[in-house]
Order: C-alpha cells, then structure tokens, then sequence
C-alpha cells in the first residue's frame, strides 16, 4: 500500500497532496506546471516535505513529525524523469546496468534482455547517451529504471518523446511488470487514455492541490472532462464480462447488463472481468438498434442529462448496473433524435474504434 | 652545444620524481577537499578554503619556513613523523611535500571547479537507481568532473616544477637529494657567469612542461570523446 | 699549514665516497665549485654543496639539516649559529674577504673619486641607485654603511632599488635599468656589461668577511680536512682568482 | 520556397534528404532515430552537410559544390528544440527578449504580449527557467523562437510535453503566424494528425531516407499507415467546398462530389475550399444511408480495397474525385455487409467525431 | 601589541593596489585566452597554452629576468612602450605586470575550465536566435562561465599578494613604490630577529586573503542562485 500525505512549499507554490492506493498502479494528472514532478520527487527522496509522510507497504520513506527521512538510494524507488538525465559518461548498456548493480541479488527478477528487446534499444548499447536521438534517450531512461529493480516505479511523462508505435510496444511492458513482478508504479501523464487502463487509483492534481481521487469508473470521466471544450478528452469507463469468443473473426463478446460490446482480439478468460475505456466521439446515438452497417455493439440506456457546447451537445446515458456512459453528438442529431432526459436511447459502438489496448482485466479488490 | 652535466641530469630526473610524487600524493587529499567545498555543508568550510589557499598567498619562503618548523626535525610534528619512519627534512621527500603543499590550491581550484560543474540532477538519479553517498561520488561526481581531475593535476604538476622558494627553504639545495631543476636554475642565477647554464636548464624545464602540458590535453580529450555530442 | 695537520679519515681512493656536506652562501657557488672539485680530484671523495641564502641555511642548521660545514655570507648569520651553541667551538674563522665597488653599465664614462660627500646622488640622477637589500642582504648592509660614513646616504636613500641579492642588482646595471649600482667586486668582475667606477674605502664600511665553520652535529670525519683545505694554496689559488681577499694565511 | 538536398553521415547513420516546398509549412515524419532533428539542424545551420544545398526564397544557407556557409545566426531561423534549451542565466523575459534584440527593426512583427498570453507565461516572467515544470519551460522556448521573428521557423516536436489544452491553444498560434505573418515552417512531430491539417508538404522519413513526400491528400494516408497495426493511425484527407451553413445548430455543411459532410463550426466562407480528416476509425460502412441515428454525414463510393488484419479489415473506398477514404472495421462486418471490391458502399461520418481543429482551409496554390 | 609601522602600512596598500591592478589588467586577456583555448581552433593553440603556463614552471626570479630583457628600459619593447608613455620599471605598474604575469596561466586554467563546461547547445541556440559570435560570447558563455571568472581572478589576485620573486627582480624592492607585503615579509626573514615582523605581516596577508576569498564565495553564490535549481 502507498500512502502519501504531504505539504510542501517551493516560491509561491503550495503543493498539498494526499491519497492511498492499496493495489498498484497510481495515476497523476494534471495540467502542465500543478505539480506533479514535485510530488513524484517527494516520492523518491529527491526533496523532503514541509509536513507530512510517505509509506509504501508498512516502510516509512518521510515522516516530518517522527523526524524519519529515508534517503533516496535506500528507498528503492525507481524513477524515469521528464528529461532522460543518462549518464554522459558511460554507454547505453553501463547506464542500464547501473541501478542494477546496486539491487540485492534475489530481487534482479527483470531480465536484462527481454527489456532491451522489448524497448528496441539493443543496436545502441554501445552508444553514448549524445549520440542518441530524443526517443532513443528516453526508452533507455525507462530501461534503466527497470532493470534496477525497484519497489516502487515512477514515472514522469516518459512517453511523451516516443512515438505511437513504440508507445503501444511499452505499455504492455509496463503492464507485465505490474503484473508479473507486482512492482507498484505511479504514473505521470498528459495524455489521460495513456495509462487509465492500468490505473487502479486516479489522483487528478490542479495547482498543486488534489481535485479529484478515486478508481477509474468515478474519476476517469470527470478527469478526462477537465475542459469543456474538450469533447476529444472525455470518455467512459464500463465493466463487463467476458462472455465468449468469436474464433472464426478473433472477436471476443463483453456482456454488460445493458447490451453486448464486441472487440477485436481477446480479453481474458470467460467469465472474468474486464473494462473498457470508450470515448464519447466514439458513441452513435440512434433510436434503435442499427441495421445494415458496420456497427456490431449496442448498448441500450436512458439519457440521464444532455449538457450542450457550441454545435455539440454532451449526452450522458445511465446504463443498467450504475455505469455511466457519455456521447457527443450534434444538437441537431439530438434534436433529430428526439431525445431529452428520460428517453430511451441506443449506444451504438464501432468495434474497429475501441482500443483493445485499452481494455483491461479488472483487478480483484 | 647542448650538453648537460651529471649534475643537471640528476636535478632533472629528481625533479621529475619530485613533481610527479607530489601530484600524486596529493590527489587524493585535493579531490577529497575539491569535493568537500564544491557539495558539502560543514562548519568551517570557509576555514578549510583559507588554510588551502594560504601558500598561494603567502611568500614561498615563509610557506617553507612554516613547514620547516612543522616537519622538519626538530618541528612540531617531525619527531612523530620519524618515530613512524617518515623522514622528510632534508630529503627528496621532503621537497615532494613541498611542492604538493604549494601546488595544492591550484589542484583543489581547478577540481571544485569541475564538481560543481556536474549536473547534480544526474547524481540525484544515481541516488533513485540505489546508489549511496560514495557510489554517486565514485560512479558519477569523479567521472564526470575529469576535466577539472586532469587540469588540477596538471596544474600541481606544472607548480612543482617551477617550485624552490618553500622547497629550498624547507629542504635546502643539496645536489642529488632536494635539488631540483628550479633550485639549479636559482644557484645559476646567483653567480656570475651562470647564465648560460640557466638558460639550458631553463629550456629544460620548458621542454617537460609542454610535454606534460601536451600529455595532459590529449589525456582530457580522450575522456571528453566520450561524452562527445555531435551538436 | 693548516691543512698538512689535518689527517684525512680515510685515505685517498677509499671506497667511502661521502664526502661533507657544505652548506653555503649561494654567491660562493662559482669559486666553492671550483675548490670542491679539487679537492675531490685529490681526495677521491665527493663533496655535497646546498647554496642557499645565508639566513635560510643559518636556520635549516638551527633546525637539524645534515650540514657539516656552514659557510655565511656575512658574520650575523655565523653569529646566529654561534650563539645558539650549533657551531663546533674552534672551528669558526674567517675565510674571505671582498670588496665592495660602484659599478656603471660597460658603455658609461663616468668619473667619479668616491671620497665623502661626493656628488653620486646627482650622477644617478633620476635613475636608480641598485644594491641589494640594505636591511637584510649583506651587501646592501656594507653599501649602506659605506654610504652613510660618505655622508651621503640621506640623499641617495629614495634612489635605492634594493634587490634581493646581489647578482640581481648587478642584472638592473648589466641591463641598463640602473645607471649605477653597488657591489661586491667579484660579481662586477664576472660581469662583462658592467664596469667599475671606484672602489669603496676600506674603512667606510665594516670588513666583509666570509666565516666559516663546522656544524657541531656534524659527525663527518672529513669535515676538517676539507675546511683546512680551504686555506690551502691550491685553493687560495683559486679562490683570488676570482676576486677575494684570503684572509687566513 | 525551401528547398533542401543534403546528405549527411555521423557515425554509422547516414541521412540523404530531398524536397522543396514552394507553400510555407513543411512537416517532417518518421519514426524516433529516423534522422529528423538531424535534418532541421541541418537547416538551421547547426551542423554543417557532407554534401548538397539548402536555400529559401533565394537565399542560399549552404551549398556544398559553391562553398557556401551561412552561420547560423545569419540566417534568422528560429528553432525549438526537443530539449527547452533555456538560458540559465536568464529570467524568462529576457529569455523571451533575447532573440528579438537580434532582429532587425522592421522584422519586429510578432507581438510580445499576444505571445506571452496565448502561451499562458505571464505569470511566469520573473523566473529563472530552473523554476518551470516541463511543459512551461518548453512554452517558453517556443515563445522565444516565435519572438525572434525569423525568416524560417523549425520546430522539433515542441509540443511533446505539452498537454492536450495547451496544444489545442498553441497550435492555432501557430497556424496565425504562417498566415498573417506568412512565416514558413517546418515541423517535426510524431503525432501525425498534430499539424497535417497545417501543412503543405508531408516528407516521410524513414532510416535516414525520404520514404514517402507530397501534399497531405496523396502522402497523409500512407504516412499514417506506418505500422499495419495501427489503425488508429490511419486517416484520410478529402478536399471539400464549404457549401452553408446551419446557423441554428452551428453547424457547416461541406460538399463533396461523393455526398455531404456536416462540421461543428465554420470552415470559411462558402464556395471555399477546405480540407478534412477522417480517422478510419470513426468511419462507418453501411449499405444503405443510416436513419434514426445521430450520424448526419454520408459519403457514397465503391470498395477499390479490402486488408486483413487480425480481426480488423481496412477498408479502401474510392470517393469521386480521385478522393480516398479508409475505414477500419471487423472482418466480421465486412462479411456481413457482404463488401467486396467493387461494390458500393456508403460511409457514415460522425460529426462529432470530426475535429474542426483538423479542418484547414486549403491554399490557394 | 598588534602594532604596524607605516612602512608596513605603505606595503600593505601598496599590494592591495598591486594585486587589484593586476588581476583587472590581466581580467580581459584571462577571459580572451581562456575562451580561445576552451573553444577556438587555430594553429599554434597547443603553443600558446604552453606560453601561458610558463611562469607557472619556471623559478620565479627567471619570469623576473625575462621580463626585465623584454620590457626593461632597454628590452625588446621597453623603449616602445616608454615612447608610448608607459614605464614598468622600478614603478608600481611593473609589480602589477609582474604579478599578472605570475597569476596569468592560474587565471586561464580556471576560466578555461568554466568555459568548456558551458553546454554547447545554449552557445547555438543563441546562434539560431541570431546572435553572432561575439554575442554569443558576452550573453552567454561569458555569464555561464561566471563561477570561473571569479575563481580565477580571486586566484590571481591570491598569487598577487604572494608573489615576489619575479617582481623583486623585475622592479626591485623599493619601499614605497614596488615593496609588497611580500617582499616585506621575505626581507624580515633576511634578518635575525625579524620573525616576529615577518609573522605580524604574514598575519595580514593572511587576514586580506581570506577576506578576498569569502568576497569571492559570496560573489559567486550570488551568481549562483540566480541559476539555482530546485532538483
Ligand atoms: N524551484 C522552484 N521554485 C519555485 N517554483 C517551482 C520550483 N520548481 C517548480 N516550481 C513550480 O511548481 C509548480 C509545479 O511544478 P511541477 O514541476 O511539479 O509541474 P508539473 O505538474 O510536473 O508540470 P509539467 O507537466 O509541465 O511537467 C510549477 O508551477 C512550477 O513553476
Ligand atoms: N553524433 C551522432 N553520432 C552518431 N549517430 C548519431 C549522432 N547523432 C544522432 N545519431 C543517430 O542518428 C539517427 C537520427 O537521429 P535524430 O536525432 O535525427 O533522430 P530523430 O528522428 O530526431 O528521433 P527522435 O524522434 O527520437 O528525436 C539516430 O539513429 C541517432 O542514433
Ligand atoms: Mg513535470
Ligand atoms: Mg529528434
């Protein structure tokens, strides 16, 4: 269990930051300058609080009123920084095994390979850091800190200089680590989809004080609609089961108590658990279940509230189990449509426009 | 035409001794000092940089009489020194300390110089990847502070050479066991007719410290290659 | 003489090759040289020669330096040591003497008797009168007392360049920086560029002398022999040679 | 008009780069290592080709075979770099000031206060660039750039760590001060539909090499398609006439040959040209125009292709006028809506899927 | 107890005035060599970084007799540099030139290494915003390499007030007008009996070095903090 709970002043900046999150993956939002940097560094010992503690898992790194303050090196708290901050001096493969060389032998699960494998970086281990390109310094930054081994992971925006293609290639990476080596990770990023699947704990941060907390299905919507402008940005999460499989069409049916969502490749064994991030762009409204198009997901509801924007309007649809579901649409097509709170509506899904990566199995509380 | 005698030879290759020994024995103490100013925080930091900067202050010969009454025989500390085996009055040894003494604030100088020029963000992620204290010191501070490792050793080196104020005062001038080029080249500069002699070992002495000079750039080029950036 | 008295400790060839060890004003070197190579063609035995300044020996001795033999450039200095008990008591006299000069660059033709009250303030002029430091360097000492006995110190006083030894305010002549200077006669002797105007009485300043003496720690046997030797003719030779007044026969 | 020939080898890596824009905004593609910041600082002047030329409007800034090198600092091209490169030394107003001090007077067009307010730094002014997060330092060197008033403006993916609010805020910036001001640019970014609406020229660079060049409608969708797998990233580019607009709803109906897409907002002034993306994946097929759903815009053509991928099959639907449309949808679907080559098909655009962001107006060549 | 006789006082305003004169004197040309050898590419570089550590080498008093044949009323450019109004020798000035000479390659070496540790990348940044090579210098470099510029002139300035070899044969020992703390506290030791005057002066030297030194520490913090860093 991590649980963080502390005040800290830097100039006229005033963070103030606390959650606990008992299971592993905590994600931090917030806009660009509300302090998320400064909180993953009071994680991992680069400053001290003004107040307050930090725990992970029964171990105090910073208690300002018991006087504990754990140094960094000894809290085994790895962490991939905004800029890469490699060492110049050695090559690519000395960095990566750098924090290594310092983790206790039994606990050198990570496999050296299999991360320079996965990261793509295994041509440029002879290289220094100078000579690399961006991205390049960045997967080695996220090599590094993974190979040391850590207790707990941080990271800060480190995709943020990757492309998409090595984006999708690191995020399952990352996921294995959790899993498999059940290394707890905080997470910084811009980009709220990124990690939100990953995420059990979502800590929205807004000059430098907590705005929202809470698991994905009650947080993840409000965070996503930081800005009304930004219809791109906000989604729904929705739990479901897996149902069965299409074999022939590698589809895999998810059952929700509302209708039937299918997605390209597979979930997770039937019966189990699963969530799915669907974006509100993403959402046709129709006033019954379509006919002769591609759509194969549908989802009925009742329109809980329609909230307009300029040409658009934000549908919200309660759907049977306490999920909530949003849709943009035009306020002509709601207008068309007829629907107002209260009616039925249907949730129309393109399969081809969920993200199979960005569907999660649910943990097991 | 350019012929050196025994004499001289022998100044040359003890001064050579001499500087090398001195550089040598007080890397250790000036990084560790360098170091100390450019990252620590401790009561008497001022105190410890005044103390090394004194013999750049001071005239050699009062450095050398200071040390003279400090180690020498009959000195404070020499009879303890000797009672552990070290004798440095009157030895080549002695001139070593010397010369070390007074190369000493150039050497830590150029090296506070290099510390503080790391990027303390790349010790701090040394810290997260485990490392403690003295692995930070020794894995990045040391390295990357090279440059700065490399001019204050040359910068000793080259002191040494040209140092005879404090060492004649502190280990006098005897051929074949303190006396160095420097101490040759005073002796030939006090007489009359010893002029020509001067210039020779002068020229010497030049000679080895463009050598050393040289030796030491392609030295730091080689470890700046390393962490050469294209742009 | 002297010397016939003082048996060597070994004999001549001897394997024992460490010779004393002398410590001695360094504008001795040249004629020292020369007589401690003599003395080894004769002996067989090395000799060790550390020429420093006068004061600066005088107290490595008082602090324990492997000396044998102390030779000052002045009495104040042997006194010094005397004084202190680090002199071996007998073995002190008085070896050489010099004469102090008033030297111009070579190209000058200046006529001057150097008599009391005569005109060398207004001969130097706007320049510089270069000695070596009146209050510590034993030359500048003697050309101070000289100076004043002439009765014309006063006047000279803030036309002093005092350098830090006497082979150095011979340079500011040689080179032309000081259109006079004063010295010992057996630096302006070795110096081609410099000419001597006039030589300073005898009694206008105290007698320049050049003691020496055996260190009283000193356990080298041939220390003796050697301090003897000195006052021998081979050495005598050699010593007038260059410019000094023997003043133990 | 920029154009570049250069070739260049450092280390093992060897880069030759061809194109000529005669428009004024360039954008360079291409996964991370591929060589693309190595190719603007070859135009900025920073290194120096082993062979070839680069020249704008006539001027030339290096030419190999004439001996020609323009130093940097002559050729008044503004860059922001992957890295802030702040001076450290300096507040960031001076930091804003410094490269306006350089240009000459009449140059001095682009204004101070606009910039510090479009860019949100106001508040920033006084301190020392070590004081900033990330994303304002980042801000700020595009701030500095932009206030030089150059000749030529590179950008080398400045909006990396940049979150999703501030782009949407900057990227207009950006898109003003090439017209107004007609700044050219040249633009680097792994976020492919980040400023394709922007540019005038898409070059593609892959190991080092050119791999695909053109205009947006002939280049995007194969630029996209870099990764099979990333059907997300796959879009189109049509080229439509602004015909009306719907005042009530706000709402601009845009004409195509092949049938009529309705944009939230406006796209220019009627009869106007304009450009639209269309992410295969929020394109539906249908076999007949929808009803009762919320979707408003349809596109008639016939099926000129059909890939697998896993589950997914990319669609490729020849429009009228030499227009392509790509559609993601399941395999499943395909067979259902029994598409094969040749067949007609309609597909259905959501409107508020469409970003009014990615419409452009098209220029006037 | 404690007490200075005017003579003293004279020396030590005398070296105060020396040492500032130098170390501003020699302030351009440090700057101007040391950013020469950290960045520039020229021919002869290798030579001129030997020139510069020559004083550092050589005896003091044999700086002392070049300078006297070069810039001595009748060296190579003394008679050019009396025709132009300015005379070195025997005058306060020539105790600056001598001790800016001495100090010149410590000066270099500190600010040289400052310069090769400002990042090249905010050098051609400053390029692409259209600033030239000189301002390129004065807005950039120059203030990055701050820290430098002040260890070396506080190092300079150090090795003014403890110099007096070459400046006792270059200009002589004339109270008033070239006689330093130095040359003061060297000639007390000349004399039997003088160690207590020479530990009096030794004790303001020391007293005005430290004060020059903390001068400088907070100089160069200030300098600092305007550049400090959270992380
Ligand atoms: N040393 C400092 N002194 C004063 N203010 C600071 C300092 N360091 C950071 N800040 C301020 O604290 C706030 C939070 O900074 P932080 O680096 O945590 O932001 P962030 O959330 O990580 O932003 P970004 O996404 O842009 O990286 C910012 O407004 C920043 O300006
Ligand atoms: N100094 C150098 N020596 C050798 N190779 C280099 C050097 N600088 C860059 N490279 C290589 O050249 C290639 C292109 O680098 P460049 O920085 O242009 O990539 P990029 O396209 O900008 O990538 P990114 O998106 O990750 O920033 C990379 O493979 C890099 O490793
Ligand atoms: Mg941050
Ligand atoms: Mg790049």
């Amino acid at each position: 269990m991590l649980e963080v709970n502390v005040a800290l002043k830097v100039g006229s900046f005033q963070l103030e930051v606390a959650f606990q999150n008992q299971k592993t993956f905590t994600a931090l939002f917030g806009q660009s300058g509300s302090g998320k940097s400064l909180t993953l560094n009071l994680i991992s010992g680069l400053i001290r609080p003004n107040e307050g503690f930090i725990r992970l898992d029964g171990v105090t790194f910073v208690d300002i009123n018991e006087g504990i303050f754990e140094p960094m090196h000894r809290r085994r708290v790895g962490v991939v920084f905004q800029d890469s901050n490699l060492f110049p001096h050695m090559s690519v493969r000395q960095n990566l095994l750098f924090g290594r060389w310092f983790a206790p032998k039994g606990d050198r699960r990570i496999d050296f390979d299999q991360v320079i494998e996965v990261l793509g970086i295994g041509k440029l281990l002879k290289r220094p850091p100078s000579r690399l390109s961006g991205g390049e310094r960045q997967r080695v930054a996220i090599g590094r800190a993974l190979l040391s081994c850590p207790r707990l992971l941080l990271f800060d925006e480190p995709m943020a200089a990757l492309d998409m293609e090595r984006k999708l290639e690191i995020l399952p990476l990352i996921e294995r680590i959790r899993d498999e080596f059940r290394v707890p990770m905080v997470y910084v990023s811009h980009a709220i989809e990124e990690v939100v699947r990953l995420a059990d704990l979502i800590v929205v941060i807004d000059a430098g004080k907590v705005k929202a907390i809470g698991g994905p299905g009650e947080v993840f919507s409000a965070a996503s609609a930081q800005s009304e402008e930004a219809r791109f940005d906000r989604s729904s999460v929705l739990t479901v089961r897996v149902a069965g499989e299409n074999a022939r069409y590698g589809l895999t049916e998810l059952k929700h108590s509302s209708g039937v969502i299918w997605l390209g490749g597979a979930a997770g064994p039937a019966g189990s658990e699963a969530r799915v991030i669907i974006k509100a762009t993403d959402v046709v409204l129709a006033n019954e279940p379509a006919h002769r198009t591609s759509v194969r997901s549908v989802l009925q509801g009742k329109v809980l509230s329609i909230h307009d924007s300029g040409p658009f309007a934000m549908v919200e649809i309660a759907l049977a189990g306490d999920n909530h579901l949003f849709a943009a649409a035009t306020r002509q097509a709601v207008d068309e449509l007829g629907l107002q709170k209260g009616c039925d509506v249907f949730a129309l899904i393109k399969t081809a426009a969920l993200d199979e990566a960005k569907i999660a199995p649910a943990h097991v509380s | 035409m350019f012929h050196l005698n025994a004499a001289e030879w022998t100044a040359i290759w003890l001064s050579l001794r001499i500087a090398i020994v001195a550089t040598l024995i007080s890397l250790p103490f000036g990084i560790a000092a360098a170091y100390a100013l450019a990252r620590g925080r401790f009561p008497g930091k001022s105190l410890l940089n005044g103390i090394i900067h004194l013999p750049l202050v001071l005239p050699p010969v009062v450095t050398g009489f200071l040390l003279l009454m400090l180690l020498g025989r009959r000195g404070a500390l020499g009879p303890f020194l000797a009672s552990i085996g070290i004798v440095l009055s009157f030895r080549w040894t002695g001139a070593a300390v010397a010369c070390a003494v007074m190369g000493f604030p150039l050497m830590v100088r150029a090296m506070r110089l290099s510390f503080e020029a790391v990027d303390r963000r790349l010790e701090l992620a040394a810290g997260t990847l485990g490392a403690s204290g003295p692995w930070r010191f020794f894995l990045v501070s040391l390295p990357l502070a090279f440059p700065g490792i490399i001019v204050g050793s040359i910068l000793a080196f080259a002191k040494a050479l040209g140092e005879f104020g404090a060492t004649i005062t502190f280990v006098s001038n005897i051929p074949g066991e303190t006396q160095t080029i420097s101490a040759a080249i005073y002796t030939y500069t006090q007489v009359p007719g010893g002029d020509e002699s001067a210039l020779r070992l002068t020229i010497v002495a030049i000679v080895i410290a463009l050598a050393a000079l040289f030796a030491s750039e392609i030295f730091q080029k080689m470890g700046e290659k390393r962490i050469a950036s294209l742009e | 003489p002297a010397f016939a008295e003082q048996p060597l400790a070994t004999a001549p060839g001897a394997a024992a090759t460490k010779g004393p060890v002398i410590f001695a004003a360094a504008s001795m070197k040249t004629a020292l040289d020369a007589v401690a190579a003599a003395w080894t063609a004769k002996t067989g035995k090395a000799t060790s020669i550390s020429y420093a300044a006068s004061p600066v020996l005088a107290k490595q001795i008082e602090q324990g330096a492997p000396a044998d033999i102390f030779v000052s450039a002045d009495l104040q200095w042997m006194d010094y040591l005397d004084k202190a008990k680090l002199i071996r008591p007998g073995t002190r006299h008085n070896l050489l003497g010099n004469t102090l000069v008033l030297i111009e660059p070579a190209d000058g033709k200046t006529e001057l008797k150097i008599e009391p009250g005569f005109d060398l303030a207004g001969a130097v002029g706007s320049g510089k009168l270069a000695v070596c430091t009146i209050t510590s360097c034993p030359g500048g000492i003697y050309a101070k007392e000289a100076l004043e006995k002439l009765g014309i110190f006063a006047a000279l006083e803030p036309k002093l360049a005092q350098a830090d030894n006497i082979r150095n305010a011979l340079a500011l002549v040689a080179r032309g920086e000081a259109p006079f200077g004063i010295v010992y006669l057996t630096d302006a002797k070795a110096e081609p560029k410099v000419r001597v105007v006039g030589t300073f009485p005898e009694g206008s300043h105290s007698p320049i002398i050049y003691p020496v003496a055996i260190v009283a720690d000193s356990k080298n046997k041939d220390a003796a022999h050697f301090v003897a030797y000195l006052s021998s003719q081979e050495a005598t030779k050699i010593l007038t040679g260059q410019g000094f007044k023997i003043l133990t026969k």
